[in-house]
């Protein structure tokens, strides 16, 4: 391998923003051929970097190099010219429009000396593409019409329809599941063969090992170090990225596991699912796992008052109850920690101590009237209890890293005192430590009594958290396991319907 | 110390207005201790001529004359003029007798509705028919003085057993909608032979819809209007003939009255009008100012240039 | 389900709508169903086709411009002024003026918008005080009136070519290039990118900002075009033209099934919503409505005629659920 | 486990940057707004006038009644262009009731009843059907207009009870009017409204991110109605104190001033989008509008001329601090 010349380098490259050094003189080298993976914590600059080598920040002060000549990147534009391409963290594409021209927005295929846009072509060409990474999509359908996975199957698309050196993924399989997570391995894989340098960030240590060459460790917006994965252990990385080791990923304690809280029966959709029955006991675990969208939200979400067309019978604490709204759960003691973290979870733009309170503005201030007082305290505790790293509880939930947004947002249900809670992917896109922090969290919630339904489409978290599992195909409960009697090979056979066994 | 005179109109920015201020200014002129100021809404509603007398009385001239948008609206705010010692007159387009002391009207509303109606008979005498229908194109369908002229076309009309009235619309003063009444009204009765409307907007989109339908000579417009305003189409034979009464003397008048009523030479069964001679008041302070005057293609280039 | 097929259907519904409208109209009075009625009523929305068209652009860059009627009315004024003094100018030069003065008109919102970042529903609330407010300045109040004009002035968009007003076919011109524009050009397609996520079109190397100024300047130009056809068409020039006519524009964009969040809108779409309008202008007066009904009928048809639409519009939920069995099995 | 990070306690509160900027927004008006009063004093002798003061009050009391709580609404990314004929409908039935010889209480009674319908109607089409307020407003706005020339026709309502022209026209103590004093008694109930109440919290948190303000429990439709139904409310109310201003009813009553008090919302700091804007704002801007209008009346400039001039002077509030802001930080990144 050719590794005495990067395809793209990175000096001293550093990047402010009000109040915060996103970056600070960090390094980087990107070889044709190999797959560099960028670890480092929620909020070590790493999506930061990204953008700025994709023209959509400008660097405060640093350099560039693109084959060892220095360039300036400053428009996203200029970043493709450039042969780089990149995968977003968050998938920005355009909902309305086709699929063919979510791929080719911004860098159509045109025809003849007055640049008439090619529509032929360019379905052509992105029904290949769709099809060399085994996404069976029609190029013509609107966007918002797939489902997020295969939304990010199109961004994909959209990235290697430019005719790259450079293809960076920023954490692509935080919605993936388990068979497009393997098709992306074998696309990183033919990129690697065609000697494209690629940049993988993801928070799964076992993605890094199967995929990357080499890794490099950002923390705290500053560079740690970089190297071979050949010689490097998951507990060194670990260590390199948080200053410090991390025991236990899946503290799971043993709880008694008490009274059924809630009992579901026989709750129905029209068209999002079926039959789904269960009951979850105090201080117990409930996983529900199954490929993305497998219609566990949906489920969730219908539980959660949130589904008109849902019927069926929910029982909490031994009355029986049917929720029209959120507001109506929340009173009986069922919280939902939602997927989305931005859109549904949190209100970027108010302060934490407000995004807690926000749930119980009733119970907390008497006669209506706001007591700014009570709502501080409620934030401290809970912002304390789980460790939330901000300035102050008035600081915009917006400027904190993702990590703490989540940790928030859960603090902020656990703030009602409920006794169920549903946490819908509690750690995606979280950081090592953080999620430890998540799962340790979980435990002593059982702890405590509560009961807690866990949507997990990451088979470690499952199989290390949950009591029980429970596992969706289509809509429909398929299996049934005991923590005991459960491995990865039997749930993800149930999870595709008995076809990957 | 000069008498100052507020002449408040419906709205700034209307050619009628404008040559009423031209009349003022030479009353103004000839009166030598007259200061006239000439204001009025950006629009035609009854808010905006409050908020402009407010402030006229706030500083505290000595008469206001006004061409209400609403005759019952305004009254409050004139009284507390009244109240604050000015004194308030309505010409042109009157306010209820509880809110000013004179009212001077263009000409007599019965006179205005009879004119209306002998203009259609002119046109279809000009079309040498002895039998036809005209239509009425008013302004807003809450017009007030447009509604009294159309009540009293309607008295007149018996003494014109040549016509027959077809139909009344609404243009409401705006140029489209008014141009889509028109072509209706000739879609409808295609038997039509006058369109009448005594509103300047009206007239001159009615006029537009008869020359862009190819029916000049077909359908004849009337009513009123001003000589600058519809001089092309009198040329171009949409109108034969229409009417209006003159707005500088209008304007004229109105000073007179004002500050006539300021110097307390006004008594109550008549006042000078200047060289328009003496009004003569009803019980109600009700004035008439002169005759319609009738306008076609003979005069209307004279008249064109001055209103 | 192909790209264009829930469009389709949306537009389609109205397509019948429209129809269904001038049917009724039709057995009222029979006289509007006659070619010579039914193509004066499309002439007679020609200019509110433009505008909607111009206005379109701007809502789907998550943008709106209240300025377009005042705009109308500045330049309607300019060109007629100009008319009435240089009457030798020909038509086609203050045509071109008149889409200048509108281009230069709508560049002052898109600038205002893109490069101090104030809401476009500020800056066109403002412009729309200060563009009418220009009008009478400039005029002094006055009216530029019928035989002020040269004839070839008033003449123009009346000319018949081909069984059809010159104002028709403009309306029509415009259509077509609005159709190819925003079909078979990056120029169009930007359009719709920059709205429907502007995250996403700035991470695709479109200035989000510069389309925005685009759209402004464009509705803009078709303003000052309207303008002009305007005071052509009805003879007249004052300061209230088209007064209050913002809303009517905005509403056949919103009854065509533009988005007011952006990113969403068809240029077939538009121009049927602008015709339903003009339908129900123009038979309103037809079939003898009291002119007391006429407000609040159209206020209930525009209503219905919205919430129809978003019935139509709304999409189906994606279907999960294939094997409606129960396998479950209790372990 | 993880006591080997000792945090710092993390305190209540900075001086956030937000807060800062929201406390020059109303400074900055408050300047413009003396920087106002002197050129109006310095301009015309008749400016410093108690009475004359109070009387420009009321050219705009009913408008600001009005922005109170379209404030709300804007804040909550809806917004109600209604609610002038809202004004006029609830004026005619008042009218109505009038006729048929009733009292004033039952007058004001269904005026504010009037408006409430109104606002719940505006509230129940945009929430039930989930469309855009502004095109549900924009055919409200003929709908309810249209049901006043239905009903009035080109008639007129001129008999109102005794003591009926106390609302508009009557003095609550000295030069200040009950108009004035009301407006100024409810600015200070929607000032504690929306920022020191739970229902003024869950405005901003819906207006922010209405997804995650509905999945927080918050009853978003239902919120939004209520605020429908204020914003109506109070248009019923401001018709009250216009009809009795004016003494009478007509189907054209307070034509066109929809736009007004969205601009005064807007110049209060009232973010279009939602989200930002507070009370103290939309009082400072209704007051400056205000002076301004009034203090260009004195000198006798055109209405027209007015109006350009308050268009001007809202894009130029508006952005001053926009342009300082983009000064200050020289690239703003999305
Ligand atoms: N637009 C912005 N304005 C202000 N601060 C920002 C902005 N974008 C990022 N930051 C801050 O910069 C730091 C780095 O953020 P970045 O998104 O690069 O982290 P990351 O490594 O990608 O984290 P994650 O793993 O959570 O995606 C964080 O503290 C974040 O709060
Ligand atoms: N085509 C679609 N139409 C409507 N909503 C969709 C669509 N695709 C996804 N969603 C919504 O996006 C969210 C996440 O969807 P996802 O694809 O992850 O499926 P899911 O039902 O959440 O499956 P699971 O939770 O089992 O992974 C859900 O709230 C879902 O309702
Ligand atoms: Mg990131
Ligand atoms: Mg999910």
């Amino acid at each position: 391998m050719q590794r005495d010349q990067a395809v793209l380098s990175l000096r001293n490259l550093t990047k402010t923003f009000p109040g915060v050094k996103a970056l600070d003189g960090v390094k980087l080298d990107l070889y044709p051929g190999e797959v560099t993976a960028l670890v480092g914590e929620n909020g070590a600059g790493k999506s930061t970097l990204v953008k700025t080598i994709t023209g959509i920040y400008q660097p405060d002060g640093g350099d560039i190099y693109v084959c060892g000549q220095p360039v300036v990147i400053q428009t996203p534009e200029q970043a493709r010219q450039l042969g780089i391409t990149v995968i977003h963290q968050e998938t920005v594409l355009f909902d309305e429009l086709s699929v063919a021209e979510n791929i080719f927005a911004g860098n159509y295929l045109t025809k003849g000396l007055l640049k008439r846009l090619d529509w032929p072509q360019m379905y052509q060409r992105s029904g290949e593409i769709l099809a060399q990474i085994d996404a069976p999509i029609d190029p013509q359908t609107p966007l918002k019409e797939l489902s997020i996975a295969q939304k990010h199957m199109v961004a994909i698309a959209r990235a290697l329809s430019v005719d790259a050196r450079v293809v960076i993924l920023d954490e692509p399989t935080a919605a993936l599941s388990y068979h497009e997570i393997e098709e992306l391995y074998r696309i990183i894989e033919r990129l690697k063969q065609s000697s494209k340098a690629v940049m993988f960030i993801t928070h799964k240590f076992d993605e890094i090992f199967a995929v990357a060459d080499r890794y490099v460790v950002y923390r705290d917006g500053s560079f740690v170090g970089e190297g071979l994965i050949s010689n490097v252990r998951e507990e060194e990385l670990v260590e390199m990225m948080v200053a410090r080791s991390i025991k236990d990923t899946y503290p799971k304690q043993t709880v008694d596991i008490g009274a059924p809280v809630m009992e579901v029966e026989n709750f129905c959709h029209p068209s999002e699912f079926t039959n789904i029955s269960f009951d979850v006991h105090a201080g117990e675990i409930l996983g529900f796992y199954g490929l993305v969208g497998s219609g566990r939200t949906e489920v969730m979400q219908a539980l959660y008052g949130l589904s008109k067309a849902a019927t069926g019978r929910i029982m909490i604490d031994g009355s029986q109850t049917r929720f029209h709204s959120p507001a109506e759960a929340i009173a009986a003691g069922l919280v939902y920690v939602p997927e989305e973290r931005q859109q549904q979870g949190v209100v970027l733009n108010l302060p934490i101590f407000q995004n807690i309170s926000l749930p119980q503005l009733s119970r907390l201030n008497r006669w209506g009237f706001l007591n700014e007082q009570s709502e501080y305290e409620l934030a401290r505790e809970y912002g304390e209890r789980l460790n939330v790293k901000a300035a102050s509880w008035s600081q915009e939930v917006g400027n904190l890293s993702g990590g703490n947004q989540q940790k928030v947002v859960i603090g902020k249900w656990l703030a009602t005192q409920p006794k169920v809670i549903i946490l819908d992917e509690p750690t995606k896109g979280i950081d090592i430590a953080s999620k430890a922090a998540v799962h340790r969290f979980m435990s002593e919630l059982v702890a405590e009594g509560l009961a807690v339904i866990m949507v997990s489409s990451e088979l470690p978290e499952i199989l290390g958290m949950a009591d029980r599992i429970i596992v969706m195909h289509e809509g429909v409960m398929v299996k049934h396991f005991h923590r005991s009697e459960a491995n990865a090979q039997k749930i993800v056979s149930a999870a595709t319907g008995g076809k990957a066994a | 110390e000069n008498v100052r005179i507020a002449l408040v109109v419906k709205a700034l920015g209307i050619g009628f207005f404008e040559a009423a201020n031209k009349g003022a200014q030479e009353a103004a002129k000839e009166l030598g201790d007259v200061e006239v100021i000439y204001t009025g809404p950006t629009s035609t509603t009854a808010e905006g001529q409050i908020e402009v007398i407010s402030s006229l009385i706030a500083q505290k001239v000595d008469a206001i004359a006004v061409s209400a948008n609403d005759q019952d609206a305004l009254v409050p705010i004139l009284q507390r003029a009244q109240k604050r010692g000015i004194k308030v007159i309505s010409w042109d387009s009157g306010v209820a007798p509880a809110g000013r002391s004179i009212h001077l009207n263009p000409s007599s509303n019965e006179l205005i509705g009879r004119m209306n109606v002998k203009l259609a008979a002119d046109a279809l005498k000009a079309k040498g028919e002895s039998k036809g229908e005209w239509a009425i194109l008013s302004a807003s369908p809450t017009a007030t003085n447009q509604n009294i002229w159309i009540e009293e076309m309607k008295k007149a009309a018996p003494e014109f057993p040549q016509l027959t009235l077809v139909d009344t619309v609404y243009g409401d003063d705006l140029a489209d909608k008014s141009y889509r009444e028109a072509v209706a009204l000739i879609r409808n009765h295609p038997d039509l032979d006058v369109i009448v409307a005594p509103t300047t907007v009206g007239i001159l989109a009615a006029a537009q819809a008869v020359s862009d339908q190819n029916l000049i000579g077909k359908v004849y417009v009337t009513g009123l209007g001003l000589p600058s305003e519809l001089a092309g189409h009198v040329e171009s034979g949409a109108i034969h003939s229409f009417a209006i009464w003159n707005p500088i003397d209008l304007g004229y008048s109105a000073t007179y009255i004002a500050y006539n009523l300021v110097k307390g030479k006004a008594t109550k069964s008549e006042v000078g009008m200047g060289r328009m001679g003496t009004a003569k008041l009803d019980k109600d302070g009700n004035a008439a100012m002169s005759d319609p005057f009738v306008y076609d293609v003979t005069n209307v280039k004279e008249f064109a240039s001055i209103f | 389900m192909k790209p264009l097929s829930l469009i389709r259907r949306r537009e389609s519904f109205l397509g019948v709508v429209i129809l269904v409208l001038i049917l009724a109209v039709g057995l009222i009075t029979p006289e509007f169903l006659s070619a010579g009625s039914l193509l004066g009523a499309f002439n007679d929305t020609s200019i509110l086709i433009i505008l909607a068209l111009g206005q379109m652009l701007v809502i789907v860059t998550r943008c709106i411009d209240l300025s377009v009627a005042a705009n109308v009315a500045l330049t309607g004024m300019v060109v007629a002024m100009l008319n009435a003094s240089y009457p030798f100018i020909a038509v086609p030069w203050l045509l071109l003026l008149a889409m200048t003065l509108g281009a230069l008109l709508g560049m002052i919102n898109g600038l205002l918008v893109w490069r101090l970042g104030v809401p476009a529903i500020v800056v066109t609330l403002g412009t729309m005080s200060i563009y009418r407010g220009a009008v009478f300045l400039l005029s002094h109040g006055a009216w530029v009136n019928a035989h002020q004009m040269s004839a070839g002035f008033i003449e123009f968009p009346r000319t018949t070519i081909a069984w059809l007003p010159v104002m028709s076919w403009i309306a029509l011109t415009v259509v077509l290039v609005f159709f190819l524009l925003t079909r078979y050009w990056r120029f169009g397609r930007d359009f719709f990118s920059a709205g429907g996520n502007p995250t996403a079109a700035f991470y695709t190397g479109i200035d989000v900002g510069w389309v925005q100024f685009r759209a402004f300047v464009i509705s803009g130009l078709l303003a000052g075009l309207c303008g002009y056809l305007w005071v052509s068409r009805y003879a007249v020039a004052y300061v209230d033209v088209a007064n209050g006519f913002e809303l009517q524009v905005v509403a056949a964009c919103v009854i065509g099934g533009v988005s007011i969040m952006g990113g969403i809108g068809t240029v077939v779409g538009c121009v049927l919503g602008a015709l339903f309008l003009g339908v129900i202008n123009n038979a309103l007066p037809v079939i003898g409505v009291s002119p007391f009904w006429q407000m609040a009928i159209s206020g209930a048809v525009i209503i219905v005629a919205v919430i129809a639409n978003s019935r139509a519009e709304r999409r189906k939920g994606r279907v999960i659920l294939r094997t409606p069995t129960l396998n479950m099995a209790r372990g | 486990m993880d006591q080997v990070m000792k945090h710092h306690p993390v305190p209540d509160s900075l001086s956030t940057p937000v807060r800062r900027y929201l406390f020059r927004w109303e400074i900055f008006l408050l300047l413009v707004i003396a920087m106002v009063f002197i050129l109006n004093s310095l301009a015309s002798p008749y400016f410093l006038d108690p009475w004359n003061l109070s009387d420009a009050t009321f050219n705009f009391t009913e408008k600001a009644l009005i922005a109170l709580p379209m404030a709300m609404l804007i804040i909550c990314r809806e917004i109600d262009l209604s609610v002038a004929s809202t004004m006029a409908l609830a004026s005619v039935c008042m009218g109505l009731a009038a006729q048929a010889g009733f009292g004033t209480e039952t007058l004001v009674g269904i005026a504010l009843l009037v408006g409430l319908l109104c606002g719940l109607f505006n509230g129940l089409v945009v929430t039930g059907f989930g469309i855009p307020s502004i095109v549900v407003t924009i055919g409200t706005m003929s709908l309810y207009r249209g049901i006043t020339y239905v009903i009035l026709g080109d008639s007129a309502f001129t008999e109102y009870p005794d003591g009926f022209e106390y609302f508009g026209q009557g003095y609550v103590v000295w030069v200040f009017s009950f108009e004035f004093i009301l407006f100024l008694g409810l600015a200070l109930v929607f000032y504690v409204l929306l920022h020191h109440t739970n229902f003024g919290r869950r405005t901003y948190a819906i207006g922010h991110n209405p997804v995650a303000a509905l999945y927080s429990g918050i009853q978003v439709n239902r919120h939004k109605v209520i605020l429908f139904m204020l914003v109506g409310m109070l248009s019923g109310l401001a018709s009250i104190l216009l009809t009795s201003r004016l003494g009478s009813t007509r189907p054209s009553i307070a034509i066109g001033w929809e736009l007004s008090i969205v601009t005064m919302v807007v110049l209060g700091g009232v973010s279009i989008a939602g989200g930002a804007g507070s009370m103290t704002g939309v009082v400072l801007a209704v007051l400056l509008m205000g002076l301004v209008t009034f203090g260009l009346g004195l000198l006798n400039v055109p209405g027209i001329v007015m109006t350009i001039i308050i268009g001007a002077m809202l894009i130029s509030v508006i952005s001053v601090p926009v342009v300082l802001n983009k000064l200050k930080q020289r690239r703003k990144v999305r």
